[in-house]
């Protein structure tokens, strides 16, 4: 078939607009700013995981039927739909799971100081198991996949009942330190 | 029951505040960008109309939805800055659900010579007269300031 | 069941901003697709939008304001969505439209505008992350790959050197498509490696950039194709599947989830060895290292394998396996949804032998496209194959 | 042998105007566990696919989709967001099945609308952002100057709410469409605030129902005008409230030994997006219903028909989408008001439930809270409210401010 070789797209189309001409003004262009707000209700889980930061403890919790403790909590296991039940108060150390030295702030631009910042798998749950945190005292050079590491949490004072209230997680070589 | 426990202390921290907030640029599209450019140096609007069906469509666009045909160059008209109230509404609440200092009055105006229309302020504090059917003409900012969006138009009168 | 026939293909260009609304790139890609399929808008029996976070196009129910420019004014409409996963899954959906009977012909749009987010797309980025463990450590986007990055790299013992050959092929692969953002012929592995580093392991030409830009696909019903086409291409299985919302609760060195999607396709296209069965793929690929993560996935290769069939040159476009043809995310761009222009229009084009400088060699048969989003979580896979 | 799609099981939380205690994934797991014990199924292992209906901005996240599977029970199964109101996934739903891919298929919608501060704004974010949303009032460019450069500064967030930004609310909107309908018809005021002295009244006998009063006509035609000529109690206050369905075709309904429910015909359309061209006349309710009666096979619906759920955001779309479905003529649906038609001992009850008037406006699950209604009357399950020998029911939804579009499904008692 002839036309079956044609090649298609033959062109495609639409129209380049380079920063240029927008901040030249060769066009036209509206602006808008919505106002995007939310006041998310917390449920039984994160409220109790939060008010638990706030007193320097990470809690869990546990899904009997799939014997696993989770953390960040919640209401139901995904795994077996069940409720879960029983809390659970955890270490607060574990192992680097991951993690990504970044120069990157939220909006994409450049800074100097690289954040060092990672999941780590904190020790009482399965393996995997654990959230995104901050990383410090150490350099982006130590740090490893596997490293042990302890939270080191803001004065009690300063704390508000947010992820935060954990500053970051250092190394930590176990025992009393 | 579907949880083995809810909140039951109304005191306990209950929610969390956030926002989505981020700005947004609109390029004014290939018609739009026309049609602003247009209004910035005129008094007055552009409108296409459809070479299938032959109705003029307002605001001008670069192709009619109902055939779905590019509308070519040579089918933008100029039409006047006016026309007629179709509906209008008294609006006394603002965005959040509070009551405005001055109501405003909102009307969607069929524009003359088209088959399209546009959502217009009223410059009135008259909140009874009925102003269905009354000729209305758009007050544009100085040409001096316009920045070639809807903005340009001040209100009608 | 019906068996469902691809008869028409259109996409726009694709760049870091486009003068066109929404609705104006829905337009002419969808004018594209219909001269493709020779059809007219009364033809059409149903529509489908897909388009990733309203975020970016800075519209509420964005779904509303694109469907003039898709024609589907007066006509059964709907928006499909599983963020990134979006490119393949509206194709998805608009098989079901078909297969089930319901619709003759389902014409799907697929639009992005990430322009508009300012001061950056990564903005709307940062409302992905769950609100109260993730956002008050003020995250960016980039850190979720580079994490999941280093975890692959880490447990395979994969060199970013392998990795950076992805790169360089895609790049070199979307020379000669006439959507393309970033094709570079003369790229080479290191440039990539001396690229500044944006969250280590990643670096500028790891990531695909963002765009605007739209895609436009015709499905129909095997009973009507003749009326179009002598030589259709048909939907041959279709698969998708999610993972946790927790994703800190899971391994991420292997995405079990593309693994599931592809299962479920494969079943349905009658596929027992994929690496064999399969002529060519386009897995979802908007950082190098997820082209070959989603190898992995798609069983076209075993765990940690991919990045030595890359360094032996079996996934380049005249390989044995040719991955990525049209140039993927990292050389056409990255317009979220409108993928679907590299993840099934490609395969479309590639099967119906109009590729065109980008065609494979070898008369292929049958392709398979990808497509992955959400927060590490969405697999949608589609087989397509001839005859 | 072709398939028929039926209702197994159906679940729903309370609807309340607020729900502090509970996360938006806990009123979601609420009602599918209610729907998947209702159905006598276990999601893990029997339903073959998920779909949930929700908008990112009702929500809060970019990708609503990511924050879904967990609680539906649809962890590394097929799970899909439709970005529209319940019935869509319905529709959906019934097509999926009826690929042959799935034997069970789950839909969800949910409103948790409290969680969101600022409602109207992001309703006027739907409008289009260049010929319509400037209209309501300032256009904010102050951050970055005024040029689209890159700033060196992110943006901050805005604790509490701006005031000097006076833009107007977007049911403006409705009312002009009011004005409208009240214009070229030749329904009053007085038979719009019928409609909802019927409905709240209604949603006394509904348990679930949160917006239920004791009004009379005159009541409502005092209350103050908000949006002449809406008025206060013409508009349908917001709800919180999670819905959920299961489907599934005849034979595995046979086989769980559940007497079917039959979704016998669903229908959407849309209208063009361009409130300067649209014609203000629910033409997407009657394409909707159009395309739905074919599919069900219903010549007259009139008579076919026996109870009715139509949106009723506001009161005058009631009759409005009665005339649209074709069970008035242009026009006439004050009249049925009038006549006692649409009460739930008339011939013609609609919106038994209570409406959106009577329950609440729950956003995106308005058509699903509808169906919910529909199948609980097929079932006979409706206590005081039921209407004797319901064998059809119709559910409509329409997607609210500024869309023209909207779907509708039938059911039918097996």
């Amino acid at each position: 078939m002839e036309e079956k070789k044609k090649d298609w797209p033959p062109y495609a189309p639409g129209t380049h607009l380079r920063e240029s001409d927008i901040r030249d003004k060769k066009i036209t262009y509206t602006w808008w700013e919505p106002e995007v707000q939310y006041a998310w209700s917390l449920g039984p889980a994160m409220s109790k995981f939060l008010k638990g930061l706030k007193e320097g403890k990470i809690y869990g919790i546990h899904c009997k039927r799939c014997k696993r403790i989770i953390t960040p909590p919640r209401m139901f296991c995904e795994y077996c739909y069940g409720p879960t039940e029983e809390w659970v108060d955890l270490p607060d150390t574990g192992i680097i799971e991951t993690f990504s030295i970044s120069y990157l702030d939220p909006d994409a631009r450049r800074i100097e100081d690289p954040i060092l910042v990672g999941v780590v798998d904190l020790d009482g749950t399965p393996p995997h198991h654990g959230f995104m945190h901050y990383f410090g005292e150490m350099t982006k050079d130590e740090i490893k996949i596997g490293m042990k590491v302890k939270a080191v949490w803001k004065p009690e004072n300063e704390r508000e009942g947010s992820i935060t209230d954990i500053k970051y997680f250092k190394p930590y070589k176990g025992g009393g330190d | 029951m579907t949880f083995t426990e809810k909140q039951t202390d109304p005191t306990s921290e209950m929610h969390w505040l956030g926002d989505m907030q981020a700005d947004y640029f609109y390029p004014n599209g290939i018609a739009g960008d026309k049609f602003f450019k247009h209004l910035k140096e005129n008094d007055s609007f552009l409108a296409t109309k459809c070479k299938k069906c032959s109705k003029v469509l307002f605001p001008a666009r670069l192709y009619c939805e109902d055939c779905f045909t590019e509308i070519p160059g040579e089918n933008w008209i100029e039409v006047p800055a006016s026309g007629k109230i179709r509906l209008f509404t008294i609006a006394k609440l603002d965005a959040h659900g509070e009551k405005m200092k001055e109501p405003k009055i909102m009307a969607l105006i069929d524009i003359e010579k088209t088959n399209g229309s546009i959502l217009g302020v009223i410059n009135s504090n008259d909140y009874e007269k009925d102003f269905s059917g009354v000729q209305v003409q758009a007050v544009l900012r100085p040409k001096a300031n316009r920045e070639g969006t809807l903005k340009d138009i001040l209100y009608w009168e | 069941m019906k068996e469902v026939a691809v008869i028409g293909a259109g996409m726009t260009l694709f760049r870091r901003h486009l003068k066109e609304t929404g609705k104006e790139l829905s337009f002419l890609a969808t004018k594209m697709a219909m001269e493709d399929a020779g059809i007219q808008k009364d033809d059409i029996d149903m529509v489908v939008m897909g388009s990733a976070p309203d975020a970016f196009d800075g519209i509420h129910m964005k779904g509303e304001n694109l469907l003039d420019g898709a024609a589907a004014t007066n006509k059964p409409y709907v928006r499909v969505f599983n963020g990134g996963g979006t490119g393949v899954f509206a194709p998805i959906a608009g098989w079901w439209h078909v297969a089930s009977g319901v619709a003759d012909v389902c014409l799907v749009v697929c639009e992005e505008k990430m322009g508009n987010c300012y001061p950056h797309p990564q903005t709307a980025f940062r409302h992905i992350w769950d609100p109260i463990l993730d956002r008050p450590l003020n995250p960016n986007l980039v850190w979720l790959f580079a994490m999941e990055m280093n975890r692959y790299m880490t447990v395979h013992n994969i060199k970013k050197e392998d990795i950076a050959l992805v790169s360089v092929k895609n790049k070199r692969n979307a020379v000669g498509h006439p959507s393309a953002q970033l094709a570079d012929p003369n790229i080479t592995v290191e440039d990539v490696l001396n690229s500044e580093v944006m969250a280590w392991p990643v670096q500028r030409l790891d990531i695909s950039p963002p765009s605007d830009g739209a895609a436009a696909l015709i499905f129909c019903n095997k009973d009507v194709v003749h009326k179009f086409t002598d030589d259709p291409i048909y939907v041959a299985g279709t698969g998708w599947s999610i993972d946790s919302t927790m994703w800190t609760n899971r391994d991420l060195y292997f995405p079990r989830y593309v693994a599931q999607a592809a299962k479920m396709a494969y079943k349905k296209a009658g596929i027992l060895n994929p690496p064999k069965d399969i002529d060519f793929a386009e897995p979802y690929d908007p950082f190098d290292y997820k082209e070959l993560h989603h190898m992995e996935g798609l069983l076209l290769c075993k765990k940690g394998e991919a990045p030595i069939l890359t360094r032996e040159g079996v996934t380049q476009r005249d390989g044995d396996l040719p991955i990525c043809p049209s140039g993927g995310l990292l050389g056409v761009g990255n317009p979220i949804a409108a993928t679907m222009g590299q993840k099934v229009c490609e395969l479309y084009w590639q099967l119906a032998g109009k590729a065109g400088k980008r065609q494979i060699p070898g008369d292929p048969r049958v392709g398979v496209g990808q497509a992955w989003g959400d927060i590490m979580q969405m697999a949608t896979v589609m087989v397509l194959r001839r005859g | 042998m072709s398939r028929k799609v039926c209702v197994i099981g159906i679940g729903h939380t309370d609807f309340n105007s607020i729900t502090p205690g509970m996360e938006w994934k806990e009123i979601m797991y609420e009602a599918c566990q209610k729907a998947y014990v209702d159905a006598g199924v276990n999601p893990r292992k029997d339903i073959g696919s998920f779909i949930t209906c929700a908008e990112d901005y009702w929500e809060g996240f970019s990708i609503f989709d990511e924050f879904v599977p967990d609680q539906v029970g649809a962890l590394l199964r097929p799970c899909c967001t439709v970005c529209g109101d319940g019935l869509y996934g319905l529709g959906n739903a019934y097509m999926q099945i009826m690929t042959g891919y799935f034997d069970m298929v789950a839909v969800e919608a949910h409103s948790k609308i409290s969680d969101l501060l600022t409602y109207g704004d992001i309703m006027l974010h739907a409008f289009d952002p260049r010929f319509e949303r400037p209209v309501s009032g300032p256009v904010e460019r102050p951050k970055y100057g005024g040029s689209p450069e890159y700033p060196s500064e992110s943006p901050k967030p805005l604790v509490g709410r701006s005031s000097e930004k006076e833009r107007v609310h977007p049911y403006f909107l409705a009312g002009l469409e009011m004005q409208h309908y009240l214009k070229t018809t030749a329904n009053t005021e007085e038979q719009c605030a019928k409609v909802v002295v019927k409905n709240k009244k209604n949603a006394f006998f509904n348990p679930y129902a949160d917006y239920e009063l004791n009004v009379s006509i005159d009541d409502v035609m005092m209350s103050e005008y908000l949006f002449k000529p809406m008025k206060k109690l013409d508009i349908s206050p917001n709800v919180d409230g999670a819905v959920c369905f299961v489907l599934a075709d005849d034979k595995t309904a046979k086989s769980l030994g559940i007497e079917p429910i039959y979704l016998s015909g669903f229908g959407w359309s849309s209208e063009t997006p361009w409130i300067s061209t649209r014609g203000m006349d629910a033409l997407y309710a009657k394409n909707a219903a159009k395309m739905a009666y074919k599919m069900a096979n219903i010549k007259e619906p009139k008579r076919e028909i026996d109870v009715l759920e139509v949106d009723d955001r506001f009161s005058f779309k009631e009759l409005q989408h009665i005339e649209a479905l074709g069970f008035a003529r242009p026009g006439e649906a004050g009249k049925l008001v009038d006549e006692g038609v649409l009460e739930i001992g008339g011939s013609l009850p609609t919106n038994t439930s209570g409406g959106s008037l009577g329950v609440g406006n729950c956003i995106e699950a308005t058509g699903m809270q509808k169906a919910l209604e529909i199948i609980t009357q097929l079932r006979g399950h409706a206590a005081k409210r039921q209407v004797k020998d319901a064998e059809t029911g119709l559910a409509q939804s329409w997607r609210g401010i500024p869309s023209g579009s909207g779907a509708v499904a039938i059911f039918k008692r097996g």
